[in-house]
């Protein structure tokens, strides 16, 4: 191997030494994978989505295997953003890599209260916006599904916190561009996407859904086709840096996901099907510049002809 | 230690009706691995399925077949869908990427200092059994093994048992070898015997373990189950695979890391 | 094996003597499947989407395989109406099985021409109206992505046919409910869902689109467990009978989508990968109901618990 | 006759650098079989990849290798992407599901009785070739085959067409063997030298593909070429593998169905 590549990107205010992230709920707190990999390698980890106060989740079943995917309805199980401020965050900062605390609520008020909390906390990199959830105040379509709400919140938020602010949009709408541009009116820094899609399965002989809570997320590479087409979508509606996620599980994904506008990305059901999943992408990430001659990232990123 | 390698497939034997045995070389795990530990070994050398099966320790190094080597741990697995299906395909030389050991397997030292250990294997829970007994064996500590299934032809690896020195009580539903009807009946017995001298260490479906705890819970002895759970993980990471706790503040336990043996009192099921 | 089964069912006006069919696009006129299977055997199928005038489809390439899935933007290559009423349906109407006529426009007069002519042409048990198309009134948005759109082009159809009428939903909305209500309203006798995901895929040598129009529709085993939700959404919305399509390959795969509503299922992207798909779907869904004793389809039919 | 059957796979050989040959037992597709033919393969036995790869008949019954029996088929396949490193795991007695022979292969006598058929192939290009050549010679109809790749490592199978009374002549882009450069340039000294003596029958890359085209369009001598696309069915029915056709009225022909051989003045591509 030649002199180590430079691979670091900046989203905005936010610099990573390199384009690899994980995704939220596939990354535990981190240290899940100190056995695996030193976290050091990567451009940085966004932590299990946290809440204003600790979640149990959902029943059992949680999971369930689909043609090169899974649906998964964990219930945004967590330990809630006190306790992660206090046991596992300074823990954690003893690594050189960005470190980014997924955020979620029910309500605005919500959103703001774990924002501000995680605002104050040292050593995060960056906060991201997980806006599909149920908005109770409006009847509970997700926020991620209504400009408005996603404006909002997002402007909520973005008023509580000078940390690099992420947002994460849901594929499960319509037309993702005015998402986009009202995440970016609202504030955003950076758009992330895509978290999972609605999805279901039932076991045919109990007649019954599998899932307790009868449908849940999909994520694995059988997203990465409509995930790369949304990256495709969002770069032509709004100039934000994007961080791409669905499905990816080599070097070559990742790439894909590049070529189609994401300046980094992130690696989600990969980390479950192979812990060192993470690593090995941004191993693949350099060896494929190198044969093809690739001197720097942003000769890539985005390099899709619009 | 917790290793992520290749493992290479050196064998891979029907023994009965849809049940197999696959032997996997490799060293590291081998070594490392505990009873009622568990690997999460792809199914097959292509992509799909995506996820990783999990599957027990059923014997280590050269106790089940000398010629494979020291170096080697077994699977004993049932066809149960499409990925188990897969991997009776696996040939010798087939590699296969295996993480391991994972999980809290069954105490080597029981803990009451019972006189004997009773084993209760519901199908292919008896997977993890082998390897239990001989370790219980090398310590000197008395084991029985009740094991049932469904009919004579998913019975398998009785001589291994006979070959460490106890002979399985045997129970079918069918009544095709053995008593007829539910392994639960000969442990009731058994508790009613020597309640203060046994101790429970069970793994089957569900349906068998909640009989087991609850035959155990009323005769007052110990016991320790192995649960099973969709498990896309295995190391702790996706919270797929959570069991309600049986502790007042409620919450989940994860069956990959915090089990897939638990105490019978730990867990609502 | 012991006596055939009696497999008919009905979907309001249109009786079909199994629930197999064929997806449109995906088993040409019918004629290609002589050499592999007796067209009697099945429910019935529907041929490829047929227009006004015909239309050459998009350039090359045109498919791409994804993850348990593909990519197509054939681009409703047909040959007309007219054609197909004068050469392919008197070759047809010979079989026993229900001849379905998928039609589709790009204004709601070239929907009711089309309607028009298959309603004219002798042997068609039902139309099938495919709404995932860009309507040029409106700028281009989908028929199948607006509800008013929806039920404009539905009941206008309505008005020229007699026939049984399908409506084929799209699945690229962010709630399909209001679509298959609109779709209810303008008149329509059964609903069949799901069309193709939106997705892309990029070459990441070359830098360009798999596909020569940027981005297609995503088919295959990678959108059932959507396809199955969306199902279930639907039966929760409307009710009218449901046809389920979306990545069948197996028995299995339509008895889940037969207990989450569907009433009949239509196997699609299945018939590239293997000619007899169909036939062993059928197959594979017989020896279910006998394995499991059940006795009528109608036991199976909706069983979820809702 | 078109048969969807399952095949047994008989042998896998490693033949170059990522070129290897199939034997296949497929008794009713070996004896249905026409060079440039080709069938659709299951690359692997599980479930992914999803599509099936198109693979062109390489060789029929024992002329290959006489100990594989007359009723199997050989397939000469290069590792291009997942599905071929797939099948590059195939062993003995792994069996696919296969539909063939599927599409309109080279004319067995050529059109315009020249006194030699010349077969230009590039790279895995190579593989309708050695069963169209012991055709051609089966009628006594002479022929030359150009073989171009990329460097010495990637030529394949010269003594089969030697056996058959050939001595193909080698091109190589790095000049490794043979003549240095693109087999296009033999190709255009035979047109000069020939023009009215000879037709084409060419295999290849695109590229490779149009530089013939052209070639013979100058020199007035007829072609055949033998066209790739992403084929997802390969038997005319999902409309992916169009190519646009040179007519006036324009629109596509199925490469599958209605080609993969066209003559040089059908297409334009
Ligand atoms: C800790 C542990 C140890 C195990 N040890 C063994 C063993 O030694 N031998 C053996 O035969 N089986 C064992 N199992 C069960 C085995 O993992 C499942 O039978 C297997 O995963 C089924 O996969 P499949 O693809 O054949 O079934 P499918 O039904 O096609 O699988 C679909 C999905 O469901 C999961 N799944 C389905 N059934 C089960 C189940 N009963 N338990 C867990 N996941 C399931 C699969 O992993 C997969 O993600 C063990 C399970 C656990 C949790
Ligand atoms: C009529 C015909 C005959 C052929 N005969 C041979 C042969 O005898 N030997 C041989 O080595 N190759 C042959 N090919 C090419 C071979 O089918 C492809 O190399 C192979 O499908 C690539 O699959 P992959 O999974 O390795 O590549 P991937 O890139 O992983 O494939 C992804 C998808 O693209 C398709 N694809 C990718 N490249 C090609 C290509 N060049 N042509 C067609 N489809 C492609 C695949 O089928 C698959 O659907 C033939 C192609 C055609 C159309
Ligand atoms: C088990 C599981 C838990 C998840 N939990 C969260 C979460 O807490 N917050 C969040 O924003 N996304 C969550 N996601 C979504 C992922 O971060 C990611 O967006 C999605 O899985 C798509 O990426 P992938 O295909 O690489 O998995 C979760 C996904 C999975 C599979
Ligand atoms: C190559 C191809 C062509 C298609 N053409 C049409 C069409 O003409 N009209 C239509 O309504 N749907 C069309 N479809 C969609 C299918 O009918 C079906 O809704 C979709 O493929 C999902 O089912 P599947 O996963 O079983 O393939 C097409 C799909 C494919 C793959
Ligand atoms: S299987 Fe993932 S946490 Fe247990
Ligand atoms: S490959 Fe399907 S039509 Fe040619």
């Amino acid at each position: 191997m030649s002199a180590p590549m430079n691979l670091a990107v900046k989203l905005g205010p936010l610099h990573l030494k390199n384009p690899v992230l994980t995704a939220s709920g596939t990354f535990g707190y981190g240290e899940e994978f100190e056995p695996f990999l030193d976290l050091n390698r990567l451009g940085g980890f966004v932590v299990k989505g946290l809440s204003c106060r600790p979640r149990p989740g959902n029943r059992s079943p949680r999971t369930w295997e689909t043609p090169a995917g899974m649906l998964n309805s964990i219930g945004l199980e967590n330990c809630g953003i006190d306790r992660f401020l206090e046991e596992k965050l300074p823990r954690l900062r003893k690594y050189r890599t960005a470190i980014i605390a997924n955020l979620f609520g029910e309500t605005i008020e919500e959103y703001c209260e774990v924002a501000r909390k995680a605002d104050a906390g040292e050593g995060l990199a960056a906060l991201e916006l997980n806006i599909s959830c149920p908005n109770t105040a409006r009847g509970g379509i997700d926020f991620g599904c209504d400009p408005e709400a996603t404006r909002e919140v997002v402007r909520a938020v973005r008023d509580v916190t000078s940390l690099p602010l992420m947002v994460k949009l849901t594929p499960n709408v319509t037309d993702i561009r005015p998402l986009a541009e009202a995440a970016q009116q609202g504030g955003a820094d950076i758009l992330s996407l895509v978290n999972t899609f609605f999805g279901m399965a039932i076991d045919i002989r109990s007649r019954r859904p599998r899932l307790s809570t009868r449908h849940g997320g999909l994520s694995g590479p059988a997203i990465k086709p409509m995930a790369i087409y949304l990256v495709d979508r969002v770069r032509a509606a709004t100039d934000l840096p994007i961080v791409g996620i669905g499905g990816i599980r080599s070097g070559e994904d990742a790439v894909e996901f590049m070529i189609a506008g994401a300046s980094a990305v992130q690696v989600g059901t990969g980390n479950f099907v192979d812990p060192l999943c993470s690593v090995h992408v941004l191993e693949e990430i350099e060896t494929f510049l190198e044969k093809e001659g690739i001197q720097e990232l942003r000769g890539l990123i985005g390099s899709l002809p619009r | 230690m917790l290793f992520e390698t290749q493992v290479e497939v050196r064998a891979n034997k029907i023994l009965g009706a849809e049940i197999f045995l696959l032997t996997l070389h490799a060293p590291d795990i081998a070594r490392a691995a505990l009873p009622g530990q568990f690997v999460m070994l792809q199914a097959s050398p292509s992509p799909e399925p995506l996820l990783r099966r999990p599957m027990s320790f059923c014997q280590i190094g050269p106790s089940g077949s000398p010629a494979t080597g020291p170096e080697t741990f077994r699977i004993l697995y049932q066809v149960a869908g499409s990925g188990t299906r897969l991997m009776t395909r696996l040939v010798p030389g087939d590699t296969l990427s295996c993480l391991g050991p994972l999980g809290r397997g069954f105490p080597l030292l029981p803990g009451g200092h019972p006189r004997r250990v009773v084993l209760v294997a519901g199908g292919i829970g008896l997977a993890p059994f082998p390897f239990m007994a001989e370790r219980l064996r090398g310590s000197g500590i008395a084991w029985t093994l009740l094991y049932g299934a469904r009919s004579a032809g998913q019975i398998v690896g009785v001589d291994w048992f006979r070959q460490l020195g106890g002979d399985p009580v045997l129970v079918t539903e069918d009544g095709s070898v053995g008593e007829k009807g539910f392994v639960t009946a000969p442990l009731a017995r058994m508790v009613e015997e020597d309640r203060d001298g046994i101790e429970v260490y069970a793994c089957g479906p569900d349906p068998m373990l909640r009989a087991v705890a609850r035959v155990c819970r009323e005769g007052g002895v110990p016991c320790r189950l192995s649960l099973e759970a969709v498990m896309p993980c295995g190391f702790g990471v996706c919270l797929g695979c959570g069991v309600e706790a049986n502790r007042p503040e409620g919450g989940y336990l994860r069956i990959c890391t915090d089990g897939p043996v638990f105490a019978g009192e730990e867990i609502r099921f």
